[in-house]
């Protein structure tokens, strides 16, 4: 069954056409990685599936209902969450604290209560705490639960923000790039934190340029250029597509 | 033995600091005089001023320092009425006789037992000024005011007594204390259909720009102004526009013009003098109305031989045939400013200088 | 457990404070003053969670306190309604007042928002002023006593203890709201919007939330000053008194609820303290903002609060 | 009635050029450090006050106009040297804050060194009105509008023209990566307030004569500059122009239909009104952020 | 130390509040030689390299450039000498033009050849060339990656300091790119260059250093340090 259709969805900016007329499906439970050229729209997709842009055309449909202009947090209350390219760390905050907003669908979030500091309120919260506190030391951010978010090393924040995406136990998790700024033993244990994630049922949708991780751990492959979809298809045979290899792998890719 | 304490609040600072300034320059100086020469009952007066800026609040919390804190005797001030209204409940409350420096008629009508005011009030002035328009055969006229609480009180005055001297208020327009250009209002007077004067109330440099909008229009009628203007700065900021200015002023600001029999003519004379000496700027009638204050107040308690803040109230209110700055002053327990309407002078402005009218 | 005795801790400290205070009072004049920082420590803690919290900027709060102060004057004098319902009354028109402006509002970013929150404040101050059939003009407004249930609250000393209780009480209201999923979510908003957003927080809607929240606390203080003062001007909601609200939050500190509170209770001491240099009180006051400002740029609780830290660590 | 409308848009114009003039003064540190500088209308108090004084005093105007300009200059590099570098680091809610307590500060100083009194200086070419079409206009109103227009045609060559500009604008759009390529950040704030001060005294010298001067006069300047600033978009010479003419026209064209009583209300709702559909401002840079 | 060192670093601390970042590092770099820097996330390549450009304080140590002591200069007399760096996350001029952006980072020179550098610049990244006109904000993550890269290249550098310059670029232009930075070695460019990508960077680098908490661990020749088993294990992926 596939979780996400896209159809024919375009975005353009002033003339330039940042994704068109693409359409694919992610599969549930699978780890579907989106490749492609610098500016070929990747992260533009990613914003018009969780509602940071909408669409110029076409549609896009989250366990086959139209969500193409829902709110990111309607998106995010259906089961839909990410992380981005270009960090959105709340700097103001601690490292778990930015996490335990990402549990916040999951929490009581009502006004009174929470302005009583009524005990369940409170109760909840703490348990919050220590559940983000696991998934901190599960993306690898161990030594970094008492510290402040703006504190921290870059390849920490990356992680920080898949801890935070993660807190929001999605359906369906889309990772911008996650594995920027970590070295090839810290991918590796990237990898190993997807891989967890999506054997527990979790959707992945990847946008990611180190090959090892992308063909690695994707069970489909969707590659886009200008905009387009320039190829599709599991791992080997994205490898082996022409196409790909002269505009995005290059020869020793 | 101790100083006899005199509290003040002043708008020293903000939109109506021309008016607490020189208060508190006259207040300071002649306290500082009278203890030269000996004080007031064998005592030393001792003069606590706080500014409030204009504002109410701090008028408020002030006029209860003077009163908790500082132990005054007797309280002078409130440049304006609303720093007045806002001191007033408080020396009513704990009783401290308290003598406003403020125009509105409401500070003493109706009548507040420890409340007196020593400005003619916005009232008396609009009805100077209709009598005046009305010898002139003058019965439709323009008005235009600032939106300040000077202005606006007495624009509200104005109309309240304009209808019994058979004038018709036919444009009525407002302006912002700070307005650069007040151009669309007065053109908005001007077209009103058989406009035979303009009448303005405000202080400030907003009469000046009124002023000068007024001569570059060109209208051809005449311009009254209030006594908020009666002081020399209004002529040198609107300069020739004034020509032909009239207005409403205590005698004051024409010393010289007064006719030797008037009792006022030795005290403005002197007042004048004193003041344009010690500060190197000329005097205006808001430093008048300090000094009749302080004269009103120190001359009660030397009646009173004490001070008693009962009986410097009572002698307050026995205050009779004062000559002041700004008039004859008569109180009475139904009048508690005891100024007649003939304190006013008609005067015009005429080359740069005031000259009595009537 | 740590949290806890902070939050305890931090509370009792805050009442032992109002309690002793009035030793060192002499006379009612100081309880008038007591009561007046205290009144702005309670807008500001209201105003913090906008500003500090939500990174949302605001100049036009003292709109919001005339609105409830005015509405409580209007409401008791010429309509004989008991004041404690005229107060409910006016909070609760301002809240929808703030409500309704909220949602345009609050799309604006930085100086936009400061503008346009400017801008109502000054549209509130103006009807005040101009309105003066209902409200007095320029001139100002009496009104009476704050009567409740055949109990009045009159006098500078009973101000002072009502306004204490009712400051720790919204300091406890506002220490709740932040430490709770409400305000991480606030606190969110300020961070990144988007990053908020896309975990499930409804960044409008939250904005909006706290912008009516700290408008009804200014309005309610405005309504308890009106009282308590018994005479008010259009001024008290002029663009000065928001940048004075705003000036006290960031002063005190930013994100910091007992940081407004300190923020407000100095700015309220030192006009008083520095009304004995006269002329200069402006320049000794504008030189003070700066230097705190300079030396303390987190406001003045967190920066002493990390100075502390650090010493702490040092040993 | 023509001439009547014509009048008001004069009485628009020469408070809308006043207030343009006003706003195109927090152009420079704003795109220098996205700080609005409250103090701006100070600058352009001194200029006014420095000027009249001098005059007064019988300096002629040809010597007071530039020394105004030079000492309005002085009390901007010691700001930003005193005030405003030592927190360099600090929010920009802080050093709004300290610019506020430089406002508080000058003000204070201006009234013990001068006075409480208004002042005003001389028109420059003369006080007889020009009639056009049975309305009139001051000739100073011109000298403000060309004024105003000499210096939006100065800031836009500034900023998009040469070096200097365009490292002013890197500076407040990212330090960090200014300090890279090579700017002096520390001169460029300078220079921004040397600049933003002296543009504030030209302003207040030729405004005086319209609008008189004293010690607080820069408050309700600095007000209208900055919704003027905002109105058009921050940081935007043009803007600050057509925001300060929409103010003016508005307030005019309110008091002349509608209510003066509500010409400044009205003149708000307009803000608010463009606001709301464009939220930048008329010509404000559209966010460029991306996640 | 001897002749021919452009850079030296000795004993350099520095701290954020009260935490160290920098333990005493050590580091050379020779005129025209290319150096790596490798380590874990939270290392401190990133302080280091911001101290060596003035905007990071240090607490301790010095740094020495062409033998003059910068350790206290301020920044920007640092890009006048020739060291320029592309800071981590990219950090461009959002709301500037691309065109401007390159402009800027010439800011320190003058003369007619900055034009024919940016025309460099274009030939190396076409992409820029296309959008030379719009907000460099709006460009896409790689993108701006390359733009910081021009950017520094346009201050002409004598010593080139780079931030993990290959993050977020795809495949074709990190070979690209690590191409690039070897043909500016060739061209006499002294270079230090911080990588995630350790194997490449490695790969082509006369000396590395690893870095980590703070402290040099291990320095040797680029090649030597690739068949480290200790580096092969923490950096490497193997
Ligand atoms: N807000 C915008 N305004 C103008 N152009 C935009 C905007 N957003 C994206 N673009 C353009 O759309 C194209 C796609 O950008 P996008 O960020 O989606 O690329 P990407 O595939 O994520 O690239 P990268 O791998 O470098 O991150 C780029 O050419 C970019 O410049
Ligand atoms: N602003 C800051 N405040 C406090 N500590 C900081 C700050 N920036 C960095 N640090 C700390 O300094 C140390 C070094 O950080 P640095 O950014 O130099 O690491 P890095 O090696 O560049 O890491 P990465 O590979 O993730 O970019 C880390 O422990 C980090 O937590
Ligand atoms: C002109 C003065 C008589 C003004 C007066 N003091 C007032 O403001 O009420
Ligand atoms: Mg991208
Ligand atoms: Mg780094």
């Amino acid at each position: 069954m596939s979780l996400l259709k896209v159809e024919k969805l375009s975005k353009e900016f002033g003339g330039v056409h940042a994704v068109e007329d693409l359409t694919f499906t992610v599969e549930t439970g699978h780890i579907h990685s989106i490749i492609g050229p610098n500016g070929a729209g990747k992260t533009t997709l990613f914003n018009l599936i969780t509602g940071v842009y909408t669409p110029s055309s076409g549609r896009v449909l989250f366990q086959d209902r139209l969500v193409s202009g829902m709110k990111p947090y309607e998106l995010a209350a259906l089961g839909m969450s990410r992380t981005f390219q270009n960090l959105q760390i709340f700097f103001n905050m601690q490292a778990i604290e930015n996490v335990m907003v990402g549990h916040h669908l999951h929490l009581d979030r009502r006004f009174l209560p929470s302005l009583l500091r009524l005990p369940q309120v409170t109760r909840r919260d703490r348990e919050c705490r220590d559940y983000c506190a696991g998934l901190m030391e599960f993306v690898g951010l161990g030594k970094y639960l008492d510290a402040d978010a703006a504190s921290m090393p870059y390849g920490a924040l990356k992680r920080l923000e898949i801890a935070r995406a993660l807190a929001a136990q999605p359906k369906m998790l889309l990772l911008d790039e996650p594995a920027a700024g970590l070295n090839a033993t810290e991918s590796r244990e990237i990898d190993e934190v997807i891989k967890k994630v999506a054997s527990s049922g979790v959707t992945v949708v990847l946008v990611e340029h180190d090959m090892k991780m992308v063909m690695g751990i994707s069970d489909q492959i969707t590659a886009l250029d200008y905009g387009r979809k320039l190829a599709e298809g599991t791992p080997a045979e994205v490898r082996a597509n022409p196409e790909v290899v002269s505009a995005y792998l290059g020869t020793n890719g | 033995a101790d100083p006899i304490k005199i509290g003040s609040i002043l708008s020293v600072t903000g939109p109506a600091s021309f008016l607490g300034e020189p208060e508190k320059k006259t207040l300071e100086m002649y306290v500082e005089r009278i203890n030269k020469e000996g004080g007031v009952l064998g005592r030393k007066v001792e003069l606590v001023v706080y500014d409030d800026g204009g504002a109410g609040e701090k008028a408020s919390t002030f006029t209860k320092r003077l009163i908790e804190s500082d132990k005054v005797d007797l309280l002078i001030g409130g440049s304006t009425t609303a720093t007045t209204m806002a001191a007033l409940p408080l020396a009513e409350r704990n009783e401290v006789p308290f003598i406003s420096l403020a125009g509105a008629v409401v500070i003493v009508e109706p009548v507040k037992k420890w409340v007196f005011k020593t400005p003619h009030t916005d009232k008396m002035a609009a009805e100077k000024v209709f009598s005046d328009m009305k010898k002139r055969g003058i019965t439709k006229i323009g008005m235009i005011s600032e939106d300040a609480g000077f202005g606006k009180s007495g624009r509200d005055q104005s109309l309240l007594v304009v209808k019994s001297y058979g004038i018709e208020v036919v444009a009525d327009e407002i302006y912002s204390p700070k307005d650069p250009d007040v151009t669309a209002q007065l053109t908005k007077i001007k077209n009103a259909p058989g406009v035979q004067a303009v009448f303005n109330f405000g202080f400030g440099q907003g009469p000046a720009i009124v002023t000068k909008n007024f001569k570059q229009l060109g209208i051809a009628v005449p311009l009254y102004q209030s006594h908020g203007v009666a002081s020399k700065d209004y002529i040198k900021l609107a300069g020739d526009a004034t020509e032909g200015v009239r207005l409403p002023a205590a005698g004051l600001v024409v010393p010289d013009q007064l006719p030797a029999t008037d009792p006022q003519k030795p005290v403005v004379t002197a007042f004048k003098k004193d003041y344009e000496a010690a500060f190197k700027s000329d005097v205006s009638t808001f430093a008048g109305h300090a000094y009749d204050g302080l004269q009103i107040a120190l001359a009660a308690i030397n009646r009173a031989r004490s001070t008693d803040k009962a009986k410097v109230r009572d002698e307050i209110e026995k205050t009779s045939g004062y000559v002041g700055t700004g008039g004859l002053v008569s109180m009475s327990p139904t009048d508690h400013m005891g100024l007649s309407p003939s304190a006013f002078h008609m005067v015009e402005i005429r080359k740069g200088d005031w000259v009595l009218s009537n | 457990m740590n949290l806890m005795t902070a939050r305890t801790g931090g509370l009792a400290a805050l009442a032992i404070v109002v309690a002793v205070a009035p030793v060192g009072f002499s006379n009612s004049y100081f309880y008038d003053v007591g009561v007046n920082a205290m009144f702005n420590a309670i807008v500001c803690v209201g105003l913090n969670l906008l500003i500090g919290y939500a990174g949302q900027i605001s100049l036009g709060h003292a709109g919001f306190f005339a609105l409830g102060a005015y509405g409580s004057g209007i409401l008791t004098e010429r309509y004989g309604v008991p004041a404690i319902v005229a107060l409910t009354l006016s909070a609760a028109v301002v809240g929808i007042l703030a409500f309704a402006v909220a949602r345009p509002i609050l799309k604006l970013k930085g100086h936009y928002l400061a503008m346009a929150t400017l801008g109502i404040g000054i549209i509130i101050h103006i009807v005040l002023k101009t309105e003066a059939g209902i409200t007095g003009g320029p001139d100002g407004m009496s009104l009476g006593n704050f009567k409740m249930l055949g109990f009045t609250i009159k006098g500078d000393q009973m101000w002072y203890w009502v306004t204490g209780v009712l400051l720790i009480f919204a300091v406890w209201l506002s220490l709740n709201l932040i430490e709770s999923p409400v305000g991480r979510a606030l606190r969110a908003v300020h961070g990144s919007e988007v990053g908020a957003e896309v975990v499930g927080v409804d960044t409008s809607s939250y904005k909006v939330l706290v912008f009516v929240v700290s408008a009804v606390f200014a309005s309610v203080v405005g309504s308890l000053f009106a009282h308590k003062n018994g005479f008010i001007t259009p001024d008290i909601g002029s663009f000065f008194g928001s940048v004075h609200f705003v000036t006290m939050v960031v002063l005190g500190g930013m994100a910091s609820v007992y940081g407004a509170v300190v923020g407000a209770v100095i700015l309220t001491l030192l006009p008083q303290l520095l009304a004995v240099v006269e002329q200069y009180e402006a320049m000794i006051l504008g030189v003070i903002m700066m230097g705190t400002m300079i030396f303390m740029p987190k406001g003045l609780l967190p920066s002493l609060m990390i100075k502390l830290k650090s010493r702490e660590a040092g040993r | 009635m023509f001439a009547a409308f014509l009048q008001y848009l004069f009485s628009g114009l020469t408070s809308g050029a006043i207030y343009a003039l006003a706003g195109l003064g927090f152009a420079i540190i704003y795109n220098a450090s996205h700080v609005i500088n409250f103090a701006q209308g100070e600058f352009i108090m001194i200029g006014g006050m420095a000027t009249a004084t001098m005059v007064a005093a019988g300096v002629p105007l040809y010597l007071a106009i530039p020394l105004a300009m030079v000492a309005s200059m002085l009390v901007g590099v010691a700001m930003e040297k005193f005030a405003v570098e030592p927190a360099r680091n600090a929010d920009v809610v802080t050093i709004i804050i300290i610019t506020i307590g430089a406002s508080i500060f000058m003000r204070g100083a201006a009234q013990i060194i001068w006075d409480k009194e208004f002042h005003s200086l001389p028109a420059f070419s003369g006080e007889t009105p020009i009639a056009v079409m049975g309305a009139t206009l001051m000739p100073q109103s011109l000298w403000v509008i060309g004024v105003a227009a000499v210096v939006i045609v100065g800031l836009w060559y500034f900023f998009n023209r040469t070096m200097f500009g365009k490292a002013m604008l890197g500076t407040s759009h990212n330090r960090l990566a200014a300090q890279l390529v090579g700017v002096a950040v520390k001169k460029v704030l300078l220079a921004s307030f040397a600049l933003s001060a002296l543009l504030g005294a030209v302003g207040g010298i030729v405004v005086t004569p319209i609008t008189f001067t004293n010690y607080e006069a820069g408050i309700m300047l600095g007000l209208k500059g900055f919704s003027a600033a905002v109105l058009g978009g921050l940081g935007n010479g043009t803007g600050a122009i057509v925001g300060g003419l929409i103010v003016g026209i508005a307030e005019a064209m309110a008091s002349g239909y509608l209510s003066s009583a509500y010409k400044d209300a009205i003149a708000f709702i307009i803000i608010l009104f463009v606001l709301f559909f464009m939220p930048s401002g008329l010509f404000g840079k559209r966010g460029t952020d991306r996640v | 130390m001897e002749m021919g060192m452009l850079l030296e670093i000795s004993g350099l601390t520095s701290h954020y509040g009260r935490i160290q970042a920098l333990k005493g590092i050590d580091v050379q770099v020779a005129e025209g030689e290319l150096v790596a820097l490798v380590g874990a996330n939270g290392a401190g390549k990133t302080t280091l390299l911001r101290c060596i450009s003035g905007v990071q304080g240090v607490t301790g140590g010095t740094i020495k450039f062409a033998g003059q002591d910068i350790t206290r200069m301020a920044p920007e007399k640092r890009v006048g000498l020739g060291i320029c760096q592309s800071p981590e996350g990219r950090q461009v001029f959002g709301p500037m033009s691309v065109e401007d952006n390159l402009r800027l980072g010439a800011y320190r020179r003058q003369g007619p050849d900055v034009k024919a550098d940016m025309d460099r610049m274009y030939e190396m990244f076409p992409i820029l060339h296309k959008k030379r006109d719009l907000p460099a904000g709006t460009l896409s993550g790689g993108q701006q990656q390359m733009l910081a890269i021009a950017r520094a290249l346009m201050g002409n550098p004598r010593v080139l300091l780079l931030d993990e310059p290959s993050m977020g670029l795809a495949p074709l232009l990190v070979a690209e790119i690590f191409r690039t930075i070897q043909a500016l070695k060739d061209q006499g460019t002294t270079i230090f260059l911080v990588e995630q990508n350790a194997y490449a960077a490695l790969a082509i680098a006369d000396r590395g250093y690893v870095l980590e908490t703070g402290a040099v661990v291990l320095t040797d020749q680029g090649s030597r340090l690739l068949n480290d088993d200790k580096v092969k294990e923490a950096y490497l992926g193997l």
